[in-house]
């Protein structure tokens, strides 16, 4: 246990002294949602229809590209092999990993959410259950993004096939996320897809630290 | 001549089940294609590339025959 | 410590190692007891990192096995890890975390029983002490080699494996990791080491390893004669 | 020493099945073809269309069962290090991504006519389309890496880790009400479903199951050769005499 | 100039072979412009209104995240020093890099994007308009974002929010991107627009390379 | 080649290197003449490294200046680009290119006289010939250094700085270097090298780093009040 805060107070230390994933993350979430009234128009009643889909998608493509060098700097400079020889599960370190990662960028992601879906113009009934999707969500999407990082470690295109494998399995979680928030906004019970999506956290959290481990022992040899 | 002009026209979804049968026939008929191409192909490179290290042969027999008892 | 013990054994039979589909070594034996030495020699990709890669673990033999005190290493992993600090030719050192920072953390994370103690008296012994507070992008190539290796000290474990340790050391600094290596020697600890250059490890075993070439028996499958094939 | 299994055995038996298992799979694809087109009932509420149904549900099974094999394979090549399980798994990835995709557009072309649209977010068409983009990425990890066993140890995880989706696919029509039909062939005890259509289905379906082995076994021969090849070129390259142990 | 070839020939061999740009980039723009259907709704007015926008806003993205890591590999191992010890001005090195990038990267979202405009139900008056400001906009963002690039090198701390000096000069590119596409969907005429894309462009070309350059060399030191 | 003439001189005065901050060393002279040779030793973090950086026109002096026969390097950075060679502590080697054209592409940049039978030659020269068609990621570490080193001799400059060139490299490829640097010399060029380890370079000067401290009192403001640090 004290390994896990180990791991995972040194690497919000490193986030934070290097500042690049948290602040890199969440000024592309920022700049890109902001972007889009530039692109699209500022029409209210345009950008109120796409706004849980903008929001969504680009908290999914944020969380996608800040995932891309979870590992990768450690296992340049050498740190992943020191990991991996510690006496402490590979597993339960992915696990403090993923955790300072989500702390890193997913939660300034959901505290930025709100603000931008203002901005968007989004129906406030609607902003509970963003907040609520981005809670459930977003850690599923950082658990699944280790996966596809720790398998593409070493590749070639590591960073194309990190998106081909990781978006398609990304999907289901924007679906109910938006779905969830389409429903709260026409006032029909979110329940279902709130209770899905947490579901869908769980298995997550059971499965994929066993498969990223797996992938990072075998990128080592 | 009816007959078959109404058995192709199926009850009027011709333009949805031909093109799924047509799909199977493309699937099917590309991957048994594709596979036999590929395996001749690497037969052939297999086939080159010993033809051009003389000597191989020989030596990899005598290789696994000392192996045995090593 | 009970790894420690006097009459510790670790040894391998039989190892092969494949890189890339190319078997670097076969059938490569070795035993080491406590306070022994083996020193790895050979030309440039003759396999000495590969095999200290195997013995550490990272990479996993293509045949044979190692054993601790005649327990296959591979039934308990972990404890194999808890035995054995590796060295390698990455220095994992985080630019913008500073010298204790670096070392406090793999201390910790490698075993409970490091402390500030242990950690400060590891940057004393390889004279990094008055850099302790300098991050380590501001190291010089030798400085970083000194606080990789001031791991070694900062969480005790019997096995060392060194892949050239002396890389970018100045003198004084060979000297010391050489008295480090006789005093953890004569505690019951064991040194496995490679090298081009000279060092002074005495009593050592020595294993050549351009002595061993693929063999072929193993071979078979992947350079096996067409006929037997198809 | 399963590490270094001899695959002369496994070629051997490969030769003896082969004429069989590629006879067979016309044989049956022929006769299914044949009482699926030509006599079979037409659907009382589907009408024609139904005749989709013998290509449909034959290629959803086989691409599960595709999936289901690779997987198999994966874990045999992880746990075990049997170096054909890898072979495996890679000859049936592009297999079973085929199936996928003609269990996607026939399962959209009948869509059209029945649900009125060619798609929908449902629970088992987007697992469906989830299982397409998972072999698709198998494909592109295998051959990722510049070593092909890095590549196949990566795959064979992915491989492992999407197996959730499998079930999904099976039991999603059970979970959720989908628009999707549920199981009516497939359920234990009696099929639910008019025999005369039951005959075409099933002959296709095992066709479509000898065919897979057909092609999965040349496939297989294929990556034999070709990891044969890789040996040689390496060794070339190294200038190492690869079978000439050295005396001690 | 044969260095300069010289130059972009082994960068194109790098992205060939390791095809980490290109194909990440076209398959980044292709999959987040798939996605956005699944995050606003397949209803076909609304995605034709949203097209131009979306199209646009992803290729910035596409052409930033690219370019973020352009200099990055050749710092770590060492090729950035010995590009900076020829005996070739490092500008012109920098050119090199900057076009052969735009080839790998900036071409292929080009080619990619009237399949995708399609996908998004684009009147089909916009397709040339389309073509024309990416032909004229994306090496302008390639050679912006270039400099961005050279600038997280130097500041590792300040990196972050020198990128973010940078990203507000791809705005204007946008507007007018955006602008002439909605103007030739409209039947009203674009050369204006086209024009002010064209001034920027050459503005790119005659000032970037010296700020690169000259932030290379301090992040060497 | 004119600057492989038998008159060349590479010279420096007063020079000082600040990094970090930190005074590394001060009021530093040196100056080589053709076919001569600089040893530079000193413990690590003494500054050999950013000397030898400094004198390949990566880092700017913070005091004095270099000089090529009198003229200030600092006049004409390309030509004195064309001149030096930099073998530093990273490789370059790109691991999807292969051997050959790793070595080609960095010969062509730095000079157009470098052609392929020059790049072959160095290959030989280095026994890398037979891994010419292997991609770079597949090197083990003496082999890398041995194609950073290949560089030396595909495209002739006369002044080659070398750091720790000796690192990863076994006994036959150190003496094959130091046969490489006597013939180099004997055609007139420098060589300026910075290691720990023994090396054959007869009649070469030696440059004691350690010596220079930080002392000139107009950087007391710039390197603190010292005790920290030294
Ligand atoms: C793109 C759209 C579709 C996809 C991806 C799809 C997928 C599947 C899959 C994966 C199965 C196998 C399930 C199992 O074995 O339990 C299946 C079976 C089946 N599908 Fe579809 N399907 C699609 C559209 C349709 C449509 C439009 C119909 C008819 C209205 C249909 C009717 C059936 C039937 C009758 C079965 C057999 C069920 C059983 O007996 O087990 N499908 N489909
Ligand atoms: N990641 C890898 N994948 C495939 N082959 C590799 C890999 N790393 C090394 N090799 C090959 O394995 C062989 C042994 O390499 P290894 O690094 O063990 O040699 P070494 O004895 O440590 O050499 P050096 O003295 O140069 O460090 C080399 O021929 C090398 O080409
Ligand atoms: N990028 C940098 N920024 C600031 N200071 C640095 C940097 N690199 C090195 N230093 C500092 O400069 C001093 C000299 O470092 P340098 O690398 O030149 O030493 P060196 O003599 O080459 O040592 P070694 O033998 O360990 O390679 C060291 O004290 C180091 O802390
Ligand atoms: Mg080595
Ligand atoms: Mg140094």
């Amino acid at each position: 246990m004290s390994r896990l805060f180990g791991i995972i107070h040194r690497d919000l230390r490193l986030a934070l002294r290097q500042g690049s994933d948290s602040v890199m993350v969440v000024t592309f979430f920022v700049l890109t949602v902001v972007l889009f009234p530039f692109g699209i128009g500022p029409e209210a009643n345009i950008l109120e229809r796409v706004s849980s889909g903008v929001l969504w998608v680009t908290a999914l493509l944020a969380s996608m590209l800040s995932l891309d060098r979870l590992f990768q700097a450690d296992y340049e400079d050498g740190s992943l092999e020191l990991l991996a020889l510690t006496p402490t599960p590979l597993e339960l370190l992915v696990l403090g990993k993923v955790a300072a990662h989500w702390l890193t960028t997913g939660l300034p992601l959901m505290v930025a959410a709100p603000v931008l879906a203002v901005l968007l113009n989004m129906n406030a009934d609607g902003f509970v259950t963003l907040l609520l999707t981005m809670l459930l969500g977003t850690p599923t999407l950082s658990l699944i993004g280790a996966m596809g990082a720790a398998l593409v470690l070493g590749a070639r295109r590591g960073g194309v096939l990190l998106s081909l494998l990781v978006l398609p399995l990304y999907i289901p979680v924007l679906i109910f996320g938006v779905g969830a928030i389409d429903a709260a906004v026409q006032g029909l019970p979110v329940h279902a897809h709130l209770l899905i999506l947490g579901g869908m956290l769980l298995a997550a959290l059971a499965l994929t630290p066993w498969a990223t481990a797996a992938a990072l022992r075998q990128a080592l040899e | 001549m009816d007959a078959l002009a109404n058995y192709l026209h199926m009850g009027g979804y011709a333009r949805f089940v031909w093109p799924a049968y047509g799909l199977a026939a493309l699937v099917v008929g590309g991957l048994l294609l594709a596979s036999l191409r590929g395996l001749k192909a690497r037969e052939r490179e297999l086939k080159a590339l010993q033809d051009s290290v003389p000597g191989r042969r020989g030596r990899s027999r005598a290789a696994a025959d000392t192996g045995q008892d090593q | 410590m009970s790894d420690f013990a006097p009459n510790a054994r670790f040894s391998g039979h039989g190892l092969a190692c494949l890189r890339g589909e190319r078997m670097v070594f076969a059938s490569l034996d070795f035993a080491l007891d406590a306070g022994g030495a083996l020193l790895l020699l050979g030309p440039n990709g003759s396999g000495k990192s590969s095999l200290l890669r195997l013995l550490a673990g990272l990479l996993k033999p293509a045949a044979g096995r190692l054993a601790w005190n005649d327990q296959p290493v591979a039934d308990d992993r972990e404890a194999h890890s808890a035995r054995v600090h590796y060295v390698g030719h990455h220095d994992a050192v985080k630019p913008v975390l500073t010298v204790w920072e670096n070392l406090r953390f793999w201390a910790g994370l490698h075993s409970p029983a490091a402390g500030d103690a242990l950690t400060a008296g590891a940057l004393e012994r390889f004279d990094l002490k008055r850099l302790a507070e300098v991050p380590g992008k501001l190291l010089s190539a030798g400085q970083k080699r000194r606080l990789n290796l001031a791991r070694l000290l900062a969480a005790p474990a019997p096995v060392w494996l060194l892949d050239e340790p002396t890389v970018a050391l100045d003198r004084a600094s060979v000297k010391r990791l050489e008295a480090d290596m006789a005093r953890h020697r004569a505690e019951g600890g064991m040194v496995i080491l490679s090298t081009h250059a000279e060092i002074d490890l005495p009593g050592a075993a020595e294993l050549h390893l351009n002595r061993f070439t693929p063999a072929a028996p193993d071979m078979a499958l992947l350079a096996g004669d067409g006929e037997d094939w198809l | 020493m399963h590490r270094f299994a001899n695959p002369a055995r496994f070629l051997r038996l490969a030769s003896a099945i082969l004429p069989w298992s590629s006879a067979l799979s016309a044989l049956l694809i022929a006769a299914g073809l044949y009482f699926a087109l030509f006599h079979s009932p037409a659907d009382y509420q589907q009408g024609e269309t139904v005749r989709i149904m013998y290509v449909h549900v034959p290629s959803a099974w086989l691409a599960m069962a595709c999936y289901s094999t690779m997987a198999l394979s994966s874990a045999v090549a992880l746990i075990w290090k049997h170096p054909l399980a890898d072979l495996v798994a890679k000859a049936a990835s592009p297999i079973g991504a085929a199936f996928t995709f003609l269990c996607l557009v026939s399962g959209s072309l009948w869509g059209r006519p029945m649900w009125g649209t060619w798609w929908a977010w449902d629970a088992r068409l987007t697992s469906m389309l989830i299982l397409f983009f998972l072999y698709l990425g198998h494909m592109a990890l295998i051959n990722a890496f510049d070593d092909p066993s890095r590549g196949a140890k990566a795959a064979a995880i992915l491989a492992l880790a999407g197996f959730v989706n499998i079930p999904i696919i099976k039991f999603s029509v059970d979970w959720w009400n989908t628009l999707h039909q549920p199981a009516s062939v497939s359920k234990f005890g009696m099929p639910s479903i008019d025999p005369a259509m039951l005959l075409p289905l099933l002959l296709m379906a095992l066709g479509f199951t000898c065919f897979f082995v057909t092609v999965l076994l040349i496939r297989v021969r294929t990556e034999i050769i070709a990891s044969k090849l890789r040996a040689i070129r390496m060794t070339q390259i190294h200038a190492v005499p690869v079978a000439v142990p050295v005396a001690e």
